[in-house]
């Protein structure tokens, strides 16, 4: 068996008294695009945090390709290869979309300062090198003609998919996506589910993604984990999933399923 | 961008404009750099007054070799880069006979170097340090002062509290911005101590401080019988007034940064029974002085300062100079100002030696009620 | 000990008045997050008005021929120090209407350089000589005046220890002000809206909040703030020129930073701090690292707690 | 051949430069005429400071108010060396060569002493933002006079006056050639991106994998070198260096000569610190009015466009410069007018 991309092994992350999240497990295997969901304030992008260093899990550890990270900066870790994009968009506002995916190129360039101070070869080289695969990568996600737009002034829809372009740019392993289709309507959703699983097959990496609406998140991912008050409460394909009553309750409320007697709908060609 | 372009446009008209104006055959031109604005705005707007109380009078008594004198100041801020350029400019392009200037001794620096370069003679009215007029080992050829250097004053207060007054302990409280004070200490404090006195505690301020208290506190605890403060008056009247708050009974010492109607204003009274050397009183019955005090107050209101009166006697050496030498390059003129002889200022009897600076006796003044009085004349 | 209590009698006098321009800074930062650059010499405009008023209603000092009685002194004690505020508060208004309010939704820096635009203007302008002669010389040049005397000086001493009644009125007012500042942002309608606006000044504005009025009022407490710290100032301290605001406005930005910026008890307990540490240091070690200590002590503050003494860090929420 | 195209082409501006100077140099000379030599160095120190700051507090959006306190570093490492070596001669060399070599080891010392106190001042920049690191680079800067000005060894209040003249048109115009291009050459590169990350997001910038802690120490030595740089050139200009020089006013006249460039704009420092630099000595003829006229020109020029001269903006991005191409990069142009 291979290296696992990603390993958390009972993290937890305190605020003060206030528990985010609590004994948080998770192993994801090369290639493998899991969903993270829950009601707000469940814990999802805390636990995206403890992985990409923004916070320091309280307990726990957590790996990235086999190696602990606990206590690494946001930066190493995404050199490790672990690449995210953020709830609210933090795209760089005042820069252009091909700059916005150069800089994240940048974390796997070569060359320093005193290259770009003296124009040597191998700074010319690398330039060459992060602006074609920067453009690849708008190409990839379908923003190759905003190019040279400031990403402020790009619509909603395209700002996000900058962001995961941004965020591919880092050559990850492990991509985390922090509520992707948030904002967008039906069709666009399933778009972008279309496209994420596309970008999971064409680069082979793992994918990591928080989404609000489980059907959709249920349609591309092949294994989901759901969080509720920092705790994980079901783990699992997205069929198993769908069948918890601790998911349908904590979804949904014991009310509501009383009275409606419903389960929630597996969407089409789901497995 | 119109903007860019009529700011770039507007610039160039007035560097044109200011570059056009030539100085007519029958003035002399000379210069001022001084600080109009900035932190020591105060001492070099003196000097200019003194500057130009001198160029009225010697128009209206027919100007030099017939031709009317015209003084042009450039305002530096205090800085001294601008200083140097300020120099260089009335040197090169408004073509001065001689530049006067500056009151700090670090701005006289950077503008003697240009003065020696362009073999234009500068007289500084009021810059102590004996660097200025010495580059290296050497005089500079072309720059001079009227006023007394920093070992002079220094050593004149130290034998004076030493010798005079029999201290045996002093303290010492310096404004460590300013090269004038920190140098009247150093050479005090040497003196003072050559002669077997104590120095019980050497503080510091800055100068446009408010409060001194934290100093003055830690000196009453060291018991001295005077403190020397060597420093501007606008500083010396709070510190005065701050000791008497804490309780400090000792006199006060200091040197000619002192001397200004402002420094009793503000004092009221708490520097009565203290010390400084000066280059002059305004109580000396000399006509000279009198009717320089009286035109003074009819043209500025208030009483002149040192600063005032030291502007007003390097004027007047350059201008006796220029009549004495035989024509108006800078090298002769040069030759007739390193000649003064015993000329008569305001500030003193004035003498230039072969290091250029102004050979003259200082007076020591006491405070009593309020008012200086003339207490002794230290020869040099 | 004697020394160490005159130390802490000194401190505490001249933290008072760091910290009463600290509060006027501390409160429009809380509200625009503007560095109001000029606020130091908006305090120096205050000590000329105080000085000016006067000359106007003719002050007489302590030691005239008769003296003045206590309603006298009283009366023209608060027409100066009244007049001051107001005279300072227009100042604040105006310079807050034309320089800063029309480029409040620009980056922090355009308004950073008009302040300093303010800051040179009132500098320079009060140093040119003197155009107008009667009633009153303005501008007031370069050379110091000296502030009269409003109320006659009593020391005291006990123990060899000596402080004046100025420095208690110094401390009393101070505490007096900043109790009333606590009470306006916490109790009042106005410290309600204020605090809204210092929030979210949009979001305050859609719920119906005045923010230019609030603003403007906000502006014009702290500059009558800064008038009747520079009235108490001068009074002690009487020796005042155009360029006597420059280091009393760092200094008090340095207070009100090492207090926590936006806080009014910070602002405080930030100035006291400021004053007793320069005056320890300066007493006891070489007088001369003064400035070079009071900033290392506020970097060591700021390194432990970046936000202040009394600020509260904001985590960015990500 | 293609390493020799390699070096041609990273010295190309200075290849073209510095004939340019020195045959400036040899004019001033010739012609006898020194009036513009000093004004002259003022403008391009003046460019020196507002490019190198602009690294820190445009590119990286980090507020600097320290810059005053790298130059006297600079300035006053420099006169130590220049100094120290004045009794020395290389024999081999004829003296004006040999003095100017050593004059290149003072400035690269300054360079490398003013780089050193910028990661002491950088330091902070990792836990503090904003207005509290603009007030703690002025204390630094204030630490750095007070020092000076208590240590007898660096001449105290007086400074250190008698340096040999050593500044011309020649080294001012290189430095100022070398800040502009390596301003320029950082704002195109991934390194220089990484800076303009920091500034828009930090957060974001980090997740990037932008190492933002070091990013910023390296700004701020980057940005200390020059600022060294430049007080060195001037202090061998005026041939004094003294803690006067250095106050914090000065670094607030850097920080004015960018913002009204326009922040982040190399061509908008350039063109600010000329112009502000020129203008101030146009003024002189008013006396003490020319600062009142500064100031109030500062004012409405900042009313009248807050955005600085050239907003973010270089100058080969303008309209008036891109007449052709305009319509193509329509990006561009709406960005040149700015936001409401």
């Amino acid at each position: 068996m291979s290296i696992a991309t990603l390993e958390l092994e009972g993290v937890t992350v305190r605020f003060g008294g206030l528990k985010a999240l609590l004994d948080f497990d998770l192993v994801m295997q090369p290639g493998e695009l899991v969903g993270l969901i829950g009601p707000n304030g469940a814990g999802k992008t805390t636990a995206f945090n403890a992985i990409t260093g923004v916070y320091q899990p309280t307990e726990g550890e957590v790996r990235v390709g086999g190696s602990r990270v606990n206590g690494r900066k946001p930066h190493q870790i995404c050199a490790r290869g672990v690449a995210r994009t953020f709830q609210n968009i933090r795209l760089f506002r005042e820069l252009s979309a091909l700059d916005n995916v150069r800089i994240a190129c940048h974390a796997r360039a070569e060359s320093g300062f005193f290259d770009a101070l003296f124009l040597t070869g191998r700074h010319l080289r690398e330039e060459a090198r992060i602006l074609s695969r920067a453009e690849e990568y708008l190409e990839v996600m379908g923003l190759g003609h905003r190019r040279d737009e400031v990403s402020r002034n790009l619509p909603y829809g395209e700002q996000r998919r900058l962001e995961i372009a941004r965020a591919l740019a880092t050559g990850p392993k492990l991509l985390c996506l922090d509520e992707p289709a948030a904002g967008m309507n039906a069709a666009e959703k399933v778009e972008l589910m279309e496209l994420i699983r596309s970008v999971r097959d064409r680069f082979g990496i793992a994918i990591l993604v928080i989404e609000h609406d489980m059907r959709l998140v249920m349609g591309v991912s092949e294994r989901l984990l759901v969080l509720d008050h920092g705790c994980t409460i079901a783990a699992g394909t997205p069929a198993e999933v769908r069948r918890n009553p601790r998911v349908i309750e904590a979804y949904l409320g014991d009310a509501y399923l009383e009275e409606k007697q419903i389960a929630v709908p597996l969407p089409e060609g789901s497995p | 961008m119109r903007l860019v372009r009529a700011a770039v446009l507007t610039t160039l008209a007035i560097v044109a404009a200011a570059c056009q104006k030539k100085s007519a055959s029958d003035t002399i031109l000379i210069g001022h750099v001084g600080s109009l604005t900035g932190a020591e705005a105060s001492f070099g707007t003196s000097t200019e007054n003194g500057i130009r109380l001198a160029v009225e009078e010697i128009n209206a008594r027919g100007g030099i070799k017939g031709k009317r004198v015209v003084v042009k100041t450039y305002d530096d801020q205090g800085k001294p880069e601008e200083a140097a350029v300020a120099a260089t400019r009335l040197i090169t392009q408004d073509k001065v006979t001689v530049l006067l200037g500056e009151v700090a001794s670090s701005r006289s620096l950077a503008m003697a170097p240009i003065a020696d370069a362009n073999q234009v003679p500068q007289i500084t009215p009021t810059s102590t340090n004996p660097r200025v007029t010495k580059d290296g080992d050497k005089t500079r050829p072309y720059v001079f002062r009227v006023c007394f250097i920093d070992p002079f004053q220094g050593t004149v207060m130290a034998k004076f509290a030493r010798e005079n007054l029999k201290l045996e302990r002093v303290a010492i409280l310096r404004d460590v911005g300013s090269d004038y004070s920190v140098g009247l200490a150093d050479y005090f404090k040497k003196k003072f101590e050559e002669l077997g006195g104590t120095i019980v505690n050497d503080q510091s301020f800055k100068g446009g401080d408010q409060d001194f208290k934290a100093q003055l506190t830690t000196i009453k605890g060291k018991k001295p019988e005077l403190i020397y403060v060597p420093g501007y008056y606008t500083d010396v009247a709070l510190v005065a007034r701050q000791a008497r708050e804490l309780g400090i009974k000792v006199p006060l010492g200091g040197g000619d940064g002192w001397d200004s109607a402002k420094l009793y204003e503000i004092a009221q009274g708490a520097l009565d029974g203290s010390f400084f050397s000066n280059h002059y009183t305004h109580e000396n019955p000399d006509p000279l002085i009198q009717n320089f005090v009286k035109r003074y107050r009819e043209k500025f209101g208030g009483t002149p300062d040192s600063m005032a009166a030291l502007g007003y006697d390097a004027a007047q050496v350059a201008f006796a100079a220029m009549a004495r030498a035989t024509d108006l390059s800078g090298p002769a003129v040069r030759d007739a100002i390193a000649t003064t002889r015993n000329f008569p200022g305001v500030g003193g009897t004035i003498t230039i030696d072969s290091d250029h600076n102004a050979v003259k006796s200082a007076v020591v003044l006491g405070i009593e009620k309020n008012k200086a009085r003339f207490i002794a004349t230290v020869n040099p | 000990m004697t020394e160490f209590l005159q130390h802490l009698v000194n401190g505490l006098s001249v933290g008072t008045i760091y910290a009463l321009v600290a509060l006027g800074y501390t409160m429009v930062y809380g509200v625009l997050k503007l560095i109001n650059f000029a606020h130091g010499d908006v305090y120096m405009v205050g000590a000329f008005a105080g000085y000016y008023l006067s000359e106007l209603v003719g002050v007489r000092p302590p030691w005239a021929d008769p003296p003045p009685g206590a309603g006298e002194v009283f009366v023209k004690a608060t027409i100066v120090t009244m007049g001051a505020m107001i005279i300072c508060g227009l100042l604040g208004y105006v310079i807050e209407r034309f320089a800063y309010r029309p480029l409040r939704h620009r980056a922090r820096l355009t308004a950073l350089i008009t302040a300093i635009g303010v800051s040179f203007l009132l500098e320079f302008g009060f140093q040119l000589s003197p155009l107008v002669h009667t009633p009153i010389e303005f501008p007031p040049g370069p050379s110091p005046r000296v502030f009269p005397a409003l109320l006659e000086r009593v020391g005291y001493e006990w123990a060899g220890v000596s402080l004046s009644n100025y420095d208690i009125i110094g401390l009393l007012v101070a505490l007096g002000l900043m109790l009333g500042l606590q009470f306006i942002v916490y109790r009042t309608r106005f410290g309600t809206a204020m605090r809204a606006v210092s929030f979210d000044s949009e979001v305050a504005g859609l719920m119906g909040i005045p923010v230019n009025r609030i603003i403007s009022w906000t502006f014009i407490l702290g500059s009558a703030l800064a008038a009747a710290a520079a009235v108490i100032s001068a009074v002690s301290r009487p020796r005042i020129e155009p360029l006597f605001g420059l280091m009393a406005g760092l200094k008090a930005f340095v207070a009100a930073v090492l207090g926590g910026i936006g806080s009014v008890p910070g602002a405080m307990v930030g100035g006291l701090v400021l004053g007793l540490a320069e005056e320890y240091v300066a007493g006891y070690t070489d007088s001369s690292y003064r400035d070079a200590i009071a900033f290392t002590v506020l970097i060591l503050v700021l390194l432990i707690r970046p936000a202040g003494l009394f600020g509260r860090f904001t985590v960015e929420k990500v | 051949m293609a390493p020799l195209r390699q070096l041609l082409r990273s010295f190309l501006p200075f290849l073209v430069g510095v004939p340019v100077l020195l045959s400036a140099q040899w004019a001033m000379e010739y012609s006898g005429s020194q009036a513009y030599t000093l004004l002259l160095v003022t403008v391009g120190v003046n460019v020196i400071l507002a490019v190198s700051l602009n690294v820190v507090n445009g590119a990286t959006g980090q507020f600097s108010l320290g810059h005053a306190g790298f130059m006297a570093v600079g300035a006053y490492t420099a006169a130590k060396i220049t100094l120290g070596l004045a009794g020395f001669k290389l024999s081999f060399l004829p003296a004006a060569v040999s003095d100017q070599l050593f004059f290149a080891l003072a400035l690269a010392a300054a360079m490398a002493a003013a780089g050193l106190a910028g990661v002491l001042v950088g330091l902070p920049s990792l836990r503090l933002r904003g207005d509290y690191l603009a007030i703690v680079t002025l204390g630094f800067g204030e630490i750095i006079r007070s020092v000076i000005e208590n240590m007898k060894s660096l001449g105290q209040a007086t400074g250190l006056s008698g340096l040999p003249l050593r500044t011309n048109l020649v080294w001012v115009g290189v430095s100022a050639l070398a800040t502009v291009v390596m301003a320029r050459r950082l704002s195109v590169s991934t390194q220089g991106r990484a800076l303009f990350a920091i500034r828009e997001d930090e957060v974001a910038a980090e997740a990037m994998g932008v190492d933002t802690t070091g990013y910023k120490v390296r700004a701020f030595v980057i940005s200390a070198a020059y600022a060294g740089l430049g007080g060195a050139l001037i202090a061998h200009a005026i041939l004094l260096a003294t803690p006067r020089m250095f106050t914090f006013v000065r670094s607030i006249e850097v920080v004015v000569m960018i913002v009204l460039g326009g922040l982040g704009s190399i061509t908008g420092s350039v063109v600010s610190a000329v112009v502000l630099t020129l203008g101030l000595e146009a003024l002189r003829e008013f006396q003490a009015y020319r600062m009142v006229v500064y100031a109030a020109l500062l004012i409405v020029l900042m009313l009248l466009r807050p955005q600085g001269i050239f907003g973010t903006h270089e100058l080969w991005d303008l309209p008036f410069f891109k007449r052709r191409g305009a319509r193509k990069d329509a990006g561009g142009a709406a960005r040149a007018g700015g936001a409401p």
